[in-house]
């Protein structure tokens, strides 16, 4: 048969495949992922999930938005076609900082929610895992685990054994 | 399926949207809204087609409706964005149930207040003169001006609140992919949830963005509202020329926010049966909320008064002009309608009742938009010389314009509950669950 | 559960998301150059005319002076146009029986006007006044072109705003010295010395030149 | 330069020859040595080598030759024209300026006219001619709107259908071979003929037809001063006033600057005096006795209220107290015995004026004070009378009336004027037109005259025809035609030469025929050109009459009075005595005491109205001799008790598009032997009302600092126009830096500078609903302030331009720089880049700027200033400070290498009456404005917001007697 993606197991419990990844990291397994309806704060903290780059992401895009905002007001004003507005100084700075805060805002939303989805690998709307029947649940009551084939500790046969042991419901070979 | 999952949580509001039809109700309300959106076209294409003499306008009360919705709405928005922000960042149960239709009554909201800075204009169709465009001609706006502010504030809010809506449907656009039974709509249901497997990786990097933009999003609120009464606070109009201006608009601008919220709520509750969603504990919460408000607005209006008596004769008279004079009706009915409705909510029996929570937010949006009607017309009535004078009436174009999108604001809701899930049905489950966090 | 999408769907959708940014930058590009090119501007695009004037013969080969025929060029805002009257004390000699100059006889003879096509037309909010640029050291071919090779009149500029703010906001490099003001060619050039020259001869004073009175009123 | 001119300027010269002459052009053509001297005074860089004169001469030979062409559209725009023939202003498309005359009631005053192309764009004073010295009044500038006016009559008609327009020779030919021998009911009716030409028209067909019969009418002419002429000395004499000599002035009833004949020059006088006077001498001081405020009362140092009847009282009280006669009456007004006090002091230098509504009893009184206190010769001076109706006007015509009712008039033709609808209601003038068997009226208006008549013949309009007239002082002006006319009209000469089939009916040569045989054939030519070129005939003002009181001088006043109402009537400041009702710019101009636009109402005390039970808007009846009329009443503050005063000129039937039907007919009261005051007149209130449309609502100055107001030489307190502390920078202006100054102290609120401004600027008409909803579109508008109690208030004029400040609120809030500030300090209004959001005219404390709420845009054939744009809809304006004038000024200084000069004037400038507005470079400390600047006196509006207008005033001067009495 073809090669697998790997073996994906189904609970009916948060608890149940949070033990399930516990058990998984003990075992050694490395190249594991869980799937659930809502997040799982303690799936993330096993998994080892950090997301730091979000926040970095956003304040940089901010500032560079921010930056360009401020940079293009001035340039419009003061140098490319500098007018005399009202007697006002042509380069005014307390003016030209509400539009600049806000496009900077503007800048790291977007770049944070985009930064999101590309991290996430979105969109991808064709994933193997989408082949496990019973998997539609796992954006409703369902909790998945499941333990990649290029896992060194992979062994299908083993694998699936073991995920068996976790008092999984089905467990099933998903075809890559 | 199996009996199991139709009691899953949430089951309710995903069958929400997947249903095949809704009922005559929302049949004859999204037609009723639809008359409204007509109405609309026919309050844009006067102006557009005869010029805007076909409002009350004059010098020196250049503006009317136009101006007078346009705070209204904003605020409205804003108010809304600003509430489901804090929700999130507070990681506060309320945001369950309320915040993905404040959400999108925010996004609604602030699309019917971004008609008016076009409409409103002399040449609206030159709208775009307001964007740094590379022009043959060479000229570009003018930074300075409290205007460009606002269109750089609008433009972002429409978009941060639009992305920050749509991130948060993510997951349940995956829930209804995955319910729904016709293959067209699980496929439109799985282009917009663009794949979301609900992995570990997937929630961890959703809910870091999603509270990071609902945190920048509180300063963005809070500036723009400011922009909005900097275009006023900034000129010498003597009714206007007031630093505390942002402190108005701010705090009126959360309390309609807030009604609109609780009012929308409750229609919910009772079109769509979501008594399990949106609980008495909700609404009752939602009730205090605004009672809140509407005492701070007690005294920032108190406050208005006398730093005006303090603020020497121009003032004074601009004042009075205000509390005495032509528009004197719109300052009395707003603070009835603000200020002295909503204590009836000190009592618990009124605050339990769905009616009495729906009037008093009612009151309040009214009552707002009375106070906006007071501030801009009411303020550009006291002038500088004695010989500047006349009045201000409202035409039926105008009207239009404020019923039109009314009814586009209703249409968009409309649509919204029969194709969205109008609750945050991976935050209900989150919550279920028991892990609050 | 079954794939709803394809692997290739799921790439389109990719690729798609990553060239609609790129497209929408190429749209802009495109508008950005369309509108400063020449067609956009008409430019060398003539106009028809009631008669087959030949530039390049009146003032090319026999370098007829160009206030011959537009005579209020160094003094009112309109450079002018010929009368008839003007064209016919050759033409009462030369070609005098010519079908082509038909409208110009007819002219003289009803005393109705004679109507060009401008091709060099601004908007009604630019007031222009040849006078005094041709007075301040702007030649004729400097925004005509040279005319003296054109068998059909053409504009050989944009005349947009920004072309004329480009001389307003820097006239010097533009002007060329008094004698040189209704020469074209090699004459022009030579007389263009260095702009501060240029700038002190006409006494040009640059600082209100980019005012929007000066064109706008 | 170019070896063509010389042949260009041959042809100049030959097409010249024809047309009319170019006001001061024929010099350059003439270039006779002494114009050569002129020439160089007058244009001293002409001999500057860089410029050629040759130049000069095609210019003006090109304006000469245009004289003689249509209209042929803005020449600015593609198609390109090449015209036929050499016609260089076409391709110049510049401004042509010939010297002309208008006449108000028959007084010429005379104007320059800027021609584009053919077509008249401006009208401005004409600085050679008396009435004049370079000023207008707003008839005169309004009249350009009346030569384009879409409703005047276009071709004859008969028994009011319209017949082939060739007809009208025919019908005067015809109505000649009907003519009984010796003229015998032959009548011919004009307004008041000062027309030399006219006159020796009328006095040839007086030599051919002794039978026949001249009539003079006007509703406004001043009969009652020459009545008064007979009483005082013996023969009818025309008083002509110098206020240039008067330090103490006494008006009864009399509005010198307002509606006198003369008016313009009178104020300029009065104006000059004062200014003089601030630099040291005497400041002239106005007393006004009157019953309605006028404009001259509103300037006045002391007023006092009085009905019509306590007028005469008043003045004979004064003539006692100066020992003009015995029995004066005492305690009449307290003002009696200051002025009293300084007429005496005044001496030669005192001036009694009455008003045309006062009994000749009163005038006759008046010329005794002036002649006792030494007056006559200095303050006024006495002249045969211009027009030529001894009798009076309203005899005049009511002669004519009584032989029309006994079927003696055979032929009538009537040359202007209106009588069906402005002859007194007791003639019923209408009816008696219509008796009469050939009746011809000859009109610029299908009008109710032309209604009555058999045969309505078209008038030229005044700009479109040849003519002469005196000035209120006898000198001769020249009227020449700057358009040809827009239909085949006939011009007053025109048709009485084709009635009396004289051998040339060509108005050229009437009117040069009379000319050369006036003048002497010597040189003719010679001097007629230069003639034309000033519009006046040199020295030809009337001689001063040597005239001495008769011993019986001295007759009782009329003193009775009737229980009721006393009703005075009075010209429009607007709409005159009804023929401008068809004018917009006048309709919509806000008459200067009420504010109200496109209608008029019954002034009336506000005691008064209590008693009757009225307020401002209530229709009242009011009923006299058996007639009554309906009319709305408008409270007006410091007028006389018991009385009620009528603009007259409204309730038009057929004025046109624009008048007709606007306002109430006070002719409908008016009675042939009390054509001005009627007493004994019942009023009721009918419990209707009417809005009446204003554009200034409140009247007070809220106890602000607007208007200010100074004893002699002192200063204002708090000047503010002294910069504040400002976080901006200071922005450097080098080169020019235009500012103004407006004179509180001499502005008289006539309104010149209004009409001025809306006819240089293109400022449409918007309509009476428009300015009902607040959206006039003046940029000039004048603020009318009330101070003191209501039963005799100080009333204050304060004209409001765009003030320019150098810290423009309006600028700094425009998203897309549309409106900014120059290198010269100009805030200006770029239209074409206006996106309409209305915040500029938000954040300008003076509301100066204006919005097209809807496309105002005038249609052709408006008079249109080329130079200006024409707004589009939903784009704001506002004053410019003339930018158009600016740039042509710069244009043309360095095109002629200098600086530009004094020459620069703003239309508001140049129109004002009393040079109140003064405009120019505060840069150059020895221009006119910077000295202006430097006054005490000079202040600027809301400086407190520190916006630092450009625009500022000099405050009014209080110059009350003070109670001792010695000055």
């Amino acid at each position: 048969m073809s090669r697998a993606y790997g073996i994906l197991a189904e609970f009916d419990s948060a608890d149940g495949v949070v033990a399930a990844i516990r058990a998984a990291r003990a075992a050694g397994y490395t190249r594991l992922d869980a799937y659930s309806p809502f997040p799982l704060r303690e799936a993330a903290d096993l998994l080892e999930q950090r997301t730091l780059i979000v926040p970095v992401i956003a304040v940089t895009a901010g500032l560079v938005g921010a930056a360009i905002q401020y940079y293009a007001q001035y340039w419009m004003n003061a140098v490319d076609y500098p007018i005399n507005v009202g007697g006002r100084p042509l380069h005014a700075w307390p003016a030209f900082l509400p539009a600049a805060f806000i496009v900077g805002i503007l800048w790291a939303s977007a770049a944070s929610l985009i930064g999101m989805l590309a991290l996430n690998r979105l969109p991808r709307l064709h994933h193997p895992l989408f082949d496990a029947p019973g998997f539609e649940r796992a954006s409703q009551d369902r909790f998945f685990l499941c333990i990649a084939s290029d896992d060194p500790k992979f062994d299908r046969a083993e694998t699936i054994r073991f995920l068996e042991r976790m008092n999984a419901g089905r467990v099933q070979e998903v075809a890559a | 399926m199996t009996e199991t999952d139709r009691e899953a949580p949430a089951g309710i509001i995903a069958d929400i949207p997947l249903a095949l039809s809704f009922d005559w109700r929302w049949k004859l309300a999204i037609a009723f809204a639809g008359a409204l959106v007509l109405l609309l076209v026919f309050g844009m294409a006067q102006p557009v087609l005869f010029g805007i003499g076909v409002w009350g306008a004059n010098v020196p009360y250049v503006w009317g409706f136009d101006l007078v919705n346009y705070v209204w709405w904003i605020g409205i928005a804003n108010g809304a964005s600003l509430f489901a922000a804090i929700l999130v960042i507070r990681r506060h149960d309320l945001r369950t149930s309320i915040n993905r239709f404040a959400e999108g009554v925010a996004l609604f909201a602030v699309i019917c207040a971004g008609i008016f800075p076009i409409m409103h204009l002399g040449r609206p169709w030159l709208f775009y003169w307001t964007f740094p465009y590379p022009a043959t001609f060479e000229v570009w706006p003018q930074f300075r001006s409290t205007l460009t502010w606002d269109f750089w504030a609008i433009s972002t809010h429409v978009i941060v609140t639009t992305l920050l809506w749509y991130t948060g449907l993510i997951p349940d656009l995956a829930t209804l992919r995955d319910r729904s039974r016709s293959l067209r709509s699980k496929t439109v249901f799985g282009l917009f949830a663009l794949g979301w497997r609900g992995s570990v990786r997937h929630w961890a990097y959703h809910q870091t963005a999603y509270r990071i933009v609902a945190a920048l999003v509180l300063p963005l609120i809070l500036i723009m509202q400011s922009t909005v009464a900097f275009e006023f606070a900034t000129t010498l109009v003597p009714a206007w020329h007031d630093t505390r201006k942002p402190l108005h608009f701010v705090v009126t601008g959360i309390a309609s926010g807030l009604a609109t919220v609780l009012f929308i709520a409750i229609m919910l509750r009772r079109g769509l049966s979501l008594e399990r969603y949106i609980d008495d504990e909700d609404i009752e919460l939602m009730a205090k909320l605004l009672l809140a408000a509407s005492l701070v607005i007690a005294i920032i209006y108190l406050e208005e008064a006398f730093t005006s008596v303090l603020s020497g004769p121009l003032a004074q008279e601009t004042l009075l002009a205000r509390l005495f004079d032509q528009f004197a009706g719109a300052y009395w009915a707003a603070i009835l309608l603000i200020v002295v409705a909503p204590q009836v909510l000190w009592f618990e029996r009124a605050r339990s009742s769905l009616l009495v929570c729906a009037l008093a937010s009612a009151s309040v949006l009214v009552g707002v938009w009375l106070d906006r009607f007071s501030i801009v017309i009411g303020g550009m009535q006291g002038d500088y010389l004695p010989s500047v004078s006349g009045t201000y009436l409202p035409t039926f174009p105008e009207w239009a314009l404020l019923g039109g999108t009314l009814g586009l604001f209703a249409g968009f809701l409309l649509l919204f509950v029969r194709f969205l899930p109008v609750i945050s049905m991976f935050e209900t489950r989150h919550a279920e669950h028991g892990d609050g966090s | 559960m079954t794939q709803l999408f394809s692997r290739r769907t799921s790439r389109a959708l990719r690729a798609a998301l990553l060239i609609l940014p790129v497209l929408i930058g190429a749209v802009a590009a495109g508008l950005y150059f369309y509108t400063r090119s020449d067609q956009a501007w008409n430019v060398g695009v003539a106009a028809p005319q009631p008669i087959p004037f030949r530039h390049d013969i009146h003032a090319g080969s026999l370098g007829l002076d160009c206030r011959y025929c537009h005579s209020s060029v160094e003094t009112a805002a309109s450079a002018g146009m010929p009368s008839a009257q003007t064209c016919m004390t050759c033409h009462s000699q030369v070609w005098s029986g010519v079908a082509t100059l038909e409208p110009l006889r007819t002219s003289l003879a009803l005393d109705a006007p004679l109507e060009w096509t401008s091709v060099h037309k601004l908007p009604d909010h630019a007031f222009f006044h040849h006078g005094i640029h041709v007075s301040k050291g702007v030649a004729c071919e400097t925004c005509h072109g040279r005319v003296d090779q054109m068998s059909e009149t053409v504009k050989t500029e944009t005349l947009s705003m920004g072309w004329c703010l480009e001389c307003h906001r820097d006239p010097g490099p533009e002007l060329s010295a008094p004698e040189a003001v209704f020469s074209m060619g090699d004459a022009t050039q030579q007389a263009a010395g260095l702009p501060e020259d240029m700038l002190r001869l006409h006494d040009v004073l640059v600082d209100n030149l980019t005012d929007c009175s000066t064109c706008h009123r | 330069m170019n070896k063509y001119d010389a042949y260009r300027t041959d042809f100049a010269a030959l097409t010249g020859q024809q047309g009319p002459r170019l006001w001061r052009s024929l010099e350059e053509l003439a270039d006779t040595p002494e114009m050569r001297r002129f020439i160089e005074a007058e244009f001293p860089y002409i001999n500057e080598a860089r410029t050629d004169r040759r130049t000069f001469l095609r210019l003006m030979g090109a304006s000469l030759a245009m004289a003689g062409l249509t209209a042929c559209g803005d020449p600015t725009v593609a198609p390109l024209y090449s015209q036929p023939r050499g016609n260089w202003a076409d391709a110049l498309g510049q401004a042509s300026t010939f010297a002309s005359l208008l006449d108000l009631d028959g007084y010429g005053r005379g104007v320059l006219v800027e021609t584009r192309n053919g077509r008249p764009v401006k009208i401005e004073g004409n600085p050679l001619h008396p009435a004049s010295l370079g000023a207008t009044d707003v008839f005169a500038q309004a009249e350009l709107l009346s030569l384009y006016d879409p409703d005047r009559s276009q071709g004859a008609f008969y028994n009011g259908k319209d017949v082939d327009d060739r007809a009208a020779p025919r019908v005067l030919a015809e109505a000649r071979a009907a003519f009984a021998p010796g003229g015998e009911g032959v009548r011919i009716l004009t307004g008041p003929v000062t027309s030399p030409t006219l006159r020796a028209l009328i006095s040839a067909m007086q030599r051919e037809y002794p039978a026949a019969r001249a009539h003079e009418y006007s509703p406004i002419a001043d009969d009652n001063s020459r009545a008064g002429a007979v009483l005082a000395f013996g023969r009818p004499v025309q008083a002509v006033h110098d206020f240039s000599r008067a330090d103490v002035i006494l008006t009864l009833g009399a509005d010198p600057f307002g509606d006198m004949e003369g008016h313009v020059r009178h104020a300029r006088d009065f104006a000059d005096r004062r200014r003089a006077a601030h630099s040291g001498g005497m400041l002239p001081r106005l007393y006004a006795a009157e019953s309605t405020p006028s404009l001259s009362g509103a300037r006045a140092d002391h007023r006092a209220v009085l009905r019509p009847a306590e007028i005469g009282f008043f003045a004979r009280a004064v003539a006692s107290r100066l020992g003009v006669v015995q029995d004066g009456p005492s305690d009449v007004h307290p003002m009696v015995e200051t002025a009293a006090a300084d007429l005496s002091r005044a001496g030669s230098n005192a001036l009694v004026v009455v008003g045309r509504e006062q009994p000749a009893a009163l005038h006759a009184l008046a010329y005794a004070i002036n002649a006792a206190l030494g007056a006559s010769g200095t303050t006024s001076r006495y002249i045969e009378p211009l027009t030529a109706a001894e009798t009076g006007h309203m005899a005049s015509l009511a002669a004519l009336a009584e032989d029309m009712a006994a079927g003696a008039v055979s032929q009538l033709l009537i040359i202007g004027g209106n009588p069906a609808y402005d002859a007194p209601a007791d003639l019923d003038f209408a009816d008696l037109i219509r008796r009469v068997p050939v009746s011809i009226h000859l009109g610029l208006y299908r009008d109710e005259t032309a209604a009555a008549a058999r045969w309505h013949l078209p008038r030229k309009h005044a700009l479109e025809s040849w003519g002469d007239g005196r000035a209120f002082e006898g000198t001769a002006g020249i009227r020449q035609p700057v358009a040809t006319p827009l239909f085949d009209a006939f011009s007053d000469e025109e048709a009485l030469a084709l009635f009396l089939g004289a051998d040339t009916h060509d108005g050229n040569d009437i009117v040069r025929t009379y000319w050369r045989d006036a003048l002497g054939a010597a040189d003719f030519e010679q001097s007629w050109t230069a003639i034309l070129a000033d519009g006046v005939v040199p020295n030809s003002a009337a001689p001063a009459l040597d005239v001495s009181l008769q011993p019986d001088w001295d007759q009782q006043l009329p003193s009775e009075a009737l229980p009721g109402l006393t009703v005075l009537f009075a010209p429009d400041p607007s709409v005159w005595d009804g023929r401008y009702a068809n004018n917009g710019w006048l309709q919509e101009l806000p008459r200067p005491l009420t504010k109200i636009v496109w209608d008029n109402a019954a002034l009336i005390a506000p005691a008064t109205a209590e008693t009757l039970g009225l307020k401002t808007g209530d229709i009242a009846s009011f009923n006299a001799g058996g007639r009554s009329l309906l009319a709305p009443i408008r409270l007006m503050p410091g007028h006389a008790l018991e009385t009620v005063t009528m603009p007259l000129g409204y309730g038009r039937r057929a004025a046109g598009r624009i008048g007709t039907g606007v306002g109430f007919n006070a002719y409908a009261l008016r009675t042939s032997h009390a054509p001005w005051i009627a007493t004994g007149v019942e009023v009721v209130r009918t419990g209707e009302a009417h809005a009446l449309v204003t554009t200034q609502d409140h009247h007070g100055m809220e106890g602000r600092d607007i208007v200010r107001i100074v004893a002699p030489d002192q200063a204002v307190e708090t000047p503010s126009t002294e910069p504040q502390p400002s976080f901006y920078p200071d922005y450097a202006y080098e080169g020019h830096a235009w500012g103004m100054t407006i004179d509180l102290d001499t502005c008289l609120g006539c309104n010149a500078c209004v009409i001025a401004c809306q006819a240089e600027n293109n400022v449409p008409i918007v309509g009476r609903d428009e300015v009902a909803r607040g959206r006039e579109m003046h940029w000039l508008r004048i603020d009318r302030y009330h101070a003191g109690d209501v039963e005799d208030p100080d009333t204050y004029f304060q004209p409001v331009p765009c003030m320019h400040c150098e810290k423009a609120p309006c600028e700094v809030v425009c998203p897309v720089n549309a409106t900014v500030h120059s290198s010269e300090g100009l805030n200006e209004m770029v239209y074409n880049r206006c996106i309409g959001t209305r915040t500029c005219s938000n954040n300008c404390p003076y509301k100066v700027r204006r919005f097209n709420w809807f496309d105002y845009s005038p249609p052709d054939p408006e008079p249109r200033n080329p130079d200006v744009s024409v707004r589009p809809r939903g784009v704001m304006e506002k004053c410019t400070y003339c930018v158009q004038r600016i740039s042509a000024a710069r244009i043309d200084a360095k095109l002629e290498g200098r600086r530009i000069g004094e020459e620069l004037m703003t239309a508001c400038q140049q129109a004002c009456p009393t040079r109140a507005i003064t405009f120019g470079d505060i840069n150059d400390p020895a221009s006119a404005v910077s000295r202006l600047k430097a006054s005490p006196r000079n202040y600027a509006l809301l400086g407190e917001l520190d916006t630092r207008p450009r625009t500022t005033y000099l405050a009014r001067v209080a110059n009350p007697a003070d109670p001792e009495g010695s000055g």
